[in-house]
């Protein structure tokens, strides 16, 4: 069986369905489009038990010829990475798209239409092992998400969608550069054009060419983290998002640019890698910092979730700066923690402006008194992301950490600085919107989290305290892409 | 002085002279006079250069047909009335810079110019000779120049005439 | 003694009145005049290269160039009687060939 | 049959002739016909369009060819063009004749003047000899402005043909004096024989530059590539949508096989002459067209920008100067048929011309909507659509011949046109109605040619194969 093809393709067919079912029959869009959402992820499920964690490479792989003329193939395979990734992808669409079940009135249909697509699009791209298929999936995935910010955002959304299309875009096509760039110094050496990853691989390019290239991979994937210096869509974007689109957003569209740095910049361009890595490093080290100081001020309870994703991003980065085994296990973990934690504080978010629709973290206070659960919750969500032990958020920051001490301790003592603000934020916002008084009349009434809801963190926090408590499964599919990747950056 | 040399700035100068007069006049009527006159020129010019079938061509054809076209219409709607207003545009010293430029470039140019060697006509007359290569040579644009005014008189009777 | 590049240089003046007139002017006949002139230009240099040349290609050409300034006269004097039709001047201020 | 007309030299004009031969059947048919009954003339228009495209298939299946002593040249280029021109002029028709029933302007004359376009056009694709090239040109010109003015009652119509013809008039003198200065070097007026004597005289040779500056004057209006666009978005603005849309396509891609006819033929060995005036040229256009869409108001004007800036992704092709950057162009003509047309058609649809008009069409037809959407991603150059592709060739061509800087620059404007594009897309999707909603002037042949071009924008983008070698036989001899 095409058992990656039918993980992407099934989204899709799930679109299809959707556009002859009558955009009036709500609830039979939302029942349709969560049931596929939910097949996709029993169908992706099993690839866990199914994976063969002593193989070195690629497997499920499956391969057709697409467009001969320049040798781009419909190629699709998983190593550790990507399955950790197409996993988290697999779990969080359901999610996000059980979370939206009351919050959408307007255009069901077309909503649950570009969610749908969107979890094409991001499966499509993980799984992906052809340079240019992954460059369509990587662009594919904008468009939905524009409207998704642009139809059913918050005030500003026209504003947040299209700086969000631009800033991506504008880095992807640099990245279209070196990509052309690369297949174009491929198809002199192996005489035969292709875009295939492992072909490509076997590559020897000289140093120049591999700064190049490196550095226009590096605009694509880095504008998409965010890095630094061009973060500055992710607030928007972030902020302005409905519930569902900021959990895809922060959840799987972040991961896409470290996910592209591991698979495609390190092992491509290795030599290139090594001399940047300090930069790399440098960069994530202020992302940490900045992201961590700014989210301190702010007074928006979902910019400030939106700051702190750029802070945890930047530990991301900062286990692949390291260079070595544990900081890119500890970087990929990462990623799937930020998924969990990020994705549990935006939901969370979004339930409370559900009742109150306000984002003001002034306009809370006290929640714990009227919804002891959702303070309950909320409490597992800002542990786990602030990295405090037994949760999952502790593992992948620790293993990080451990990476870039190896590799250079100044880095480590900045980063353990950033843990520290980190904590700091998290919990002044726990303290300002669950604990203390009831402030504000309204809040009285609020009901505590529906059935609906649970269902919706449950299998979050119950990822959390797994992978908190009993990490090694992760890391074992993680050891041999990411040794394989070490042995080739030690070159 | 040499009689062909004469008669080259004679005409040279009714041509360009009467060019310089057609763009600078006020008045499209006496614009059109000017046009005439550096047509003639310029048909002297091909008389010159022993292109008679052109010649007389340019006289039947331009100055029978074209200009009398131009007055017709500057007649028919009055184009005189617009006398008093401004008649250039309020950038027209971008648009003389430009072409000034341009020219200069042209001239610089063509001043280095090298034809290649000159050859002799063939003796037959030069209606033979024009009818000859019309036919033989380019009959493909002498069938497409019946399109073209095909076209021509479809289009300007189309856009001229008032509606049914 | 005249050479051809006599005749080319005279056409090259010709060309230039031609682009200043259309590029200057607002009065659109005296636009379309300036396109003739220009032509014309090309019609000098046509039958001077064919003499020079010693065959008549340049002279068919030149028959074919006059075709196209009639064409190009009618087909420019009937849209300007429609639109005649429609404002009752032909100064145009709108139409400014300069504007981008 | 005389020697001077043989069986070959008939079966490479034939095309042409029934094209001419329908027009003018279309001119006589249409005294026949009320204003209700005018859309029979497309059972003229579409089988007279069907039997050229027979006609060149038959062309297709013999090897290239010339006829009338070298005047016309049969090869996979002209084919490739004249089919652009087939689908372009069967596109054009299918939009525009509920679009002039309700402008009240539905003569039959139009549909003649499409073919008497397309038979213009067709001697630039397949003309190798500089007369011919010249009256290919001016026919299909000619009928360009009168279509631009055929809505005879609006003043912006008239205006705009006359901007149209007096610049147009203008360029082709210019490029009828460039084609005398070639016939000075040559003393021939053949193509073949120009590119002997062209490359006999030393590099930058002046009568050589004479005539590259002047052709590329003239050539570059008429693909409106900036400095030489002015006229374009005037008279994109004015000219009646559906003509705009067979302005921005038939036109442009007309002009383009002019001039690629001459900058790979005679003028080739020239190349070092002529290429940085190119590389002006494209990088003016890209700038202009991308900048100053930004701002416009209307989306008439937007995608007259547009049309611009695709004149400077074109040129790249040409400059980038081998093998890939003429399948570059290939494909990227190809594309810009279907793409631009469907973006005018829908524009059509929404029957306004500014960008506010479309504010809330998605709701009210979101079967034009999404479409829409296709062809501006395409027009923008995203995947998985037919525009990607041409730019993807487009960019390999000039990374393969190293010119790194000019596709940097190519890539960036790519993400800047997608904003402006994207404004369309805000005001359909993302905008709430505007309160007058004019009516929706949808027809069977607008939505045959909205299914048309919607399929291959996107087929061609997700499955390109085909289209690819389609285009890799086409351009390369």
């Amino acid at each position: 069986m095409p058992w990656l093809s039918s993980l992407l393709a099934l989204p899709l067919l799930g679109v299809v369905v959707l556009l002859f079912i009558p955009g009036s029959a709500r609830g039979l869009i939302r029942w349709w489009a969560n049931g596929v959402l939910l097949a996709g992820l029993a169908l992706a499920l099993p690839l866990w038990q199914h994976f063969d964690r002593a193989v070195i490479g690629y497997q499920f792989v499956e391969r057709v010829p697409w467009i001969p003329s320049l040798g781009a193939q419909y190629l699709l395979g998983l190593d550790g990475i990507s399955l950790l990734l197409v996993l988290l992808t697999a779990l969080l669409g359901p999610l996000a798209s059980l979370a939206s079940w009351n919050a959408i009135e307007d255009r069901t249909k077309e909503f649950y239409a570009m969610l749908l697509l969107l979890q094409a699009g991001m499966i499509g791209l993980f799984l992906a092992l052809d340079l240019l298929l992954f460059f369509v999936f990587f662009e594919v995935v904008l468009v939905p998400m524009y409207f998704l910010i642009g139809i059913w955002g918050a005030e500003r959304r026209l504003y947040a969608a299209i700086k969000f299309f631009l800033y991506t875009l504008a880095g992807s096509v640099i990245l279209l550069l070196g990509i052309i760039g690369l297949y174009w110094l491929g198809t002199q050496q192996l005489a035969h054009p292709t875009f295939e990853l492992p072909e490509l691989l076997k590559l020897k390019l000289p140093l120049d060419a591999q700064r190049w290239l490196f550095w226009a991979f590096f605009a694509g994937f880095a504008i998409k983290v965010p890095m630094v210096p061009f973060h500055t869509w992710l607030p928007d974007a972030h902020t302005e998002a409905p519930t569902a689109g900021s959990v895809l957003l922060a959840g799987v569209l972040l991961k896409m640019g470290t996910y592209g740095l591991i698979r495609f910049s390190l092992p491509l361009f290795p030599e290139a890698a090594r001399e940047a890595a300090p930069l790399l490093a440098i960069l994530s080290i202020v992302a940490i910092l900045y992201g961590a100081l700014i989210s301190l001020v702010q007074t928006d309870w979902k910019r400030l979730v939106a700051y702190s994703s750029v802070s945890h991003m930047g530990f991301c980065t900062l286990g692949i700066a390291a260079l070595n085994a544990n900081g890119l296990a500890g970087s990929v973990l990462q990623q799937i923690n930020h998924g969990i934690s990020t994705s549990l504080l935006f939901l969370l978010v979004g339930f409370a402006y559900e009742r109150r629709h306000s984002r003001q973290i002034a306009d809370y206070g006290g929640l714990a008194v009227v919804m002891p659960r959702f303070a309950f919750v909320f409490a597992v969500a800002v542990f786990s992301s602030a990295g405090l032990p037994l949760l999952n958020g502790f593992i992948g920051e620790f293993v990080i950490l451990q990476g870039a001490f190896t590799a250079n301790r100044t880095w480590a003592a900045f980063a353990v600085l950033g843990i520290v603000l980190g904590a700091a934020y998290l919990l002044w916002l726990y303290q300002r919107t669950m604990l203390g008084d009831l402030r504000h009349e309204a809040n009285r009434g609020l009901a505590d989290l529906s059935p609906r809801e649970w269902a919706t963190v449950l299998p979050l926090i119950a990822l959390a305290l797994a992978i908190g408590l009993y990490p090694q499964p992760y890391f074992a599919v993680l050891e041999r892409p990411v040794l394989e990747l070490v042995g080739r950056l030690a070159r | 002085m040499n009689l062909d040399v004469f008669f080259f700035y004679a005409f040279t100068s009714l041509a360009l002279g009467g060019g310089l007069l057609a763009i600078t006049r006020r008045s499209a009527v006496h614009a059109a006079i000017a046009l005439m006159v550096s047509l003639l020129g310029v048909a002297g010019l091909y008389l010159l250069l022993q292109a008679e079938f052109l010649f007389v061509s340019q006289i039947i054809v331009y100055i029978g047909g074209i200009l009398l076209l131009f007055l017709f219409v500057i007649m028919l709607v009055n184009l005189d009335a617009g006398k008093g207003l401004r008649q250039f545009h309020k950038n027209w010293p971008l648009g003389a810079a430009v072409t000034a430029l341009a020219g200069i470039a042209l001239a610089v140019l063509l001043s280095r110019a090298q034809l290649p060697p000159p050859q002799q006509m063939p003796a037959t007359g030069n209606v033979e000779l024009v009818a000859d290569t019309l036919f033989q040579d380019y009959l493909v644009p002498f069938e497409v120049a019946s399109l073209l005014l095909l076209v021509a008189v479809v289009g300007s009777v189309l856009l001229a005439r008032k509606r049914a | 003694m005249i050479s051809t590049m006599h005749y080319v240089a005279v056409s090259l003046a010709m060309l230039l009145i031609g682009t200043v007139g259309l590029l200057t002017r607002r009065n659109i006949v005296i636009i379309l005049m300036s396109i003739e002139l220009i032509l014309n230009a090309v019609n000098i240099n046509l039958v001077a290269f064919s003499k020079h040349h010693g065959n008549a290609a340049g002279q068919v050409f030149a028959i074919f160039v006059i075709a196209v300034a009639v064409a190009e006269a009618a087909v420019g004097l009937g849209i300007l009687l429609a639109l005649f039709r429609n404002r009752e001047t032909v100064q145009v201020d709108e139409i400014d060939l300069l504007k981008w | 049959m005389s020697h001077f007309y043989t069986d070959v030299d008939h079966f490479a004009l034939l095309p042409a002739i029934i094209l001419a031969l329908f027009g003018c059947a279309i001119f006589l048919f249409d005294a026949l016909l009320e204003a209700r009954t005018r859309r029979w003339q497309l059972c003229l228009v579409l089988p007279g369009l069907a039997i050229t495209g027979w006609q060149l298939w038959k062309q297709g299946q013999v090897g290239p060819f010339t006829a009338f002593h070298g005047a016309l040249t049969i090869d996979p280029f002209s084919l490739f063009f004249n089919w652009l021109f087939l689908l372009t002029a069967a596109l054009v028709a299918l939009i525009s004749y509920r679009y002039l029933e309700i402008e009240n302007e539905h003569q039959g004359e139009y549909y003649g003047l499409v073919l008497m376009a397309q038979a213009g056009a067709y001697f630039l694709a397949t003309g190798t000899e500089l007369i011919t090239l010249f009256i290919g040109l001016e026919t299909m010109s000619l009928s360009f402005y009168v279509l631009v003015g055929f809505l005879r009652e609006k003043r912006r119509s008239n205006e705009a043909a006359l901007k149209y013809l007096l610049l147009g008039a203008f360029s082709s003198g210019i490029l009828a004096y460039g084609f005398s200065i070639l016939y000075g070097i040559a003393g021939t007026t053949y193509l073949s024989d120009i590119a002997v004597a062209v490359a006999a005289r030393p590099a930058f040779d002046p009568l050589t530059l004479i005539a590259i500056l002047t052709i590329a004057t003239g050539v570059l209006f008429k693909i409106s590539a900036a400095p030489f666009h002015m006229w374009a978005p005037d008279t994109y603005e004015g000219a009646p949508t559906a003509v705009t849309a067979f302005l921005a396509v038939g036109s442009k891609i007309a002009s383009l096989a002019l001039l690629l006819r001459l900058f790979l033929g005679p003028l080739a060995s020239a190349r070092e002459a002529w290429e940085p005036l190119m590389v002006l040229a494209a990088v003016a256009s890209l700038t202009v067209g991308n900048l100053a869409a930004i701002t416009q108001t209307s989306a008439k004007r937007l995608l007259a920008y547009s049309s611009i800036a695709h004149a400077g992704y074109l040129l790249l092709g040409l400059i980038a100067g081998n093998s890939t950057g003429l399948q570059g162009i290939a494909i990227y003509t190809g594309a810009y048929v279907f793409m631009t047309i469907g973006a005018f058609l829908v524009l059509i649809a929404v029957h306004g011309d500014e960008i506010e008009d479309l504010n809330g069409f998605a709701r009210r037809h979101p079967a034009y909507a999404i479409p829409m959407v296709v062809f501006l991603l395409s027009l923008a150059g995203l995947p998985p659509t037919a525009g990607f592709l041409g730019k993807y060739y487009i960019f390999l061509a000039l990374i393969e011949s190293g010119r790194y800087t000019l596709a940097l620059v190519g890539a960036v404007y790519v993400a800047v046109s997608l904003f402006y594009y994207f404004r369309l897309v805000r005001s359909m999707f993302l905008l709430p109605t505007s309160l007058t909603v004019p009516p929706v002037p949808t027809s069977l042949g607008l939505r045959i040619a909205l299914g048309a071009t919607g399929f291959v924008t996107l087929g061609a983008g997700l499955y390109p194969e085909p289209f690819l070698q389609l285009a890799a036989r086409s351009l390369l001899k």
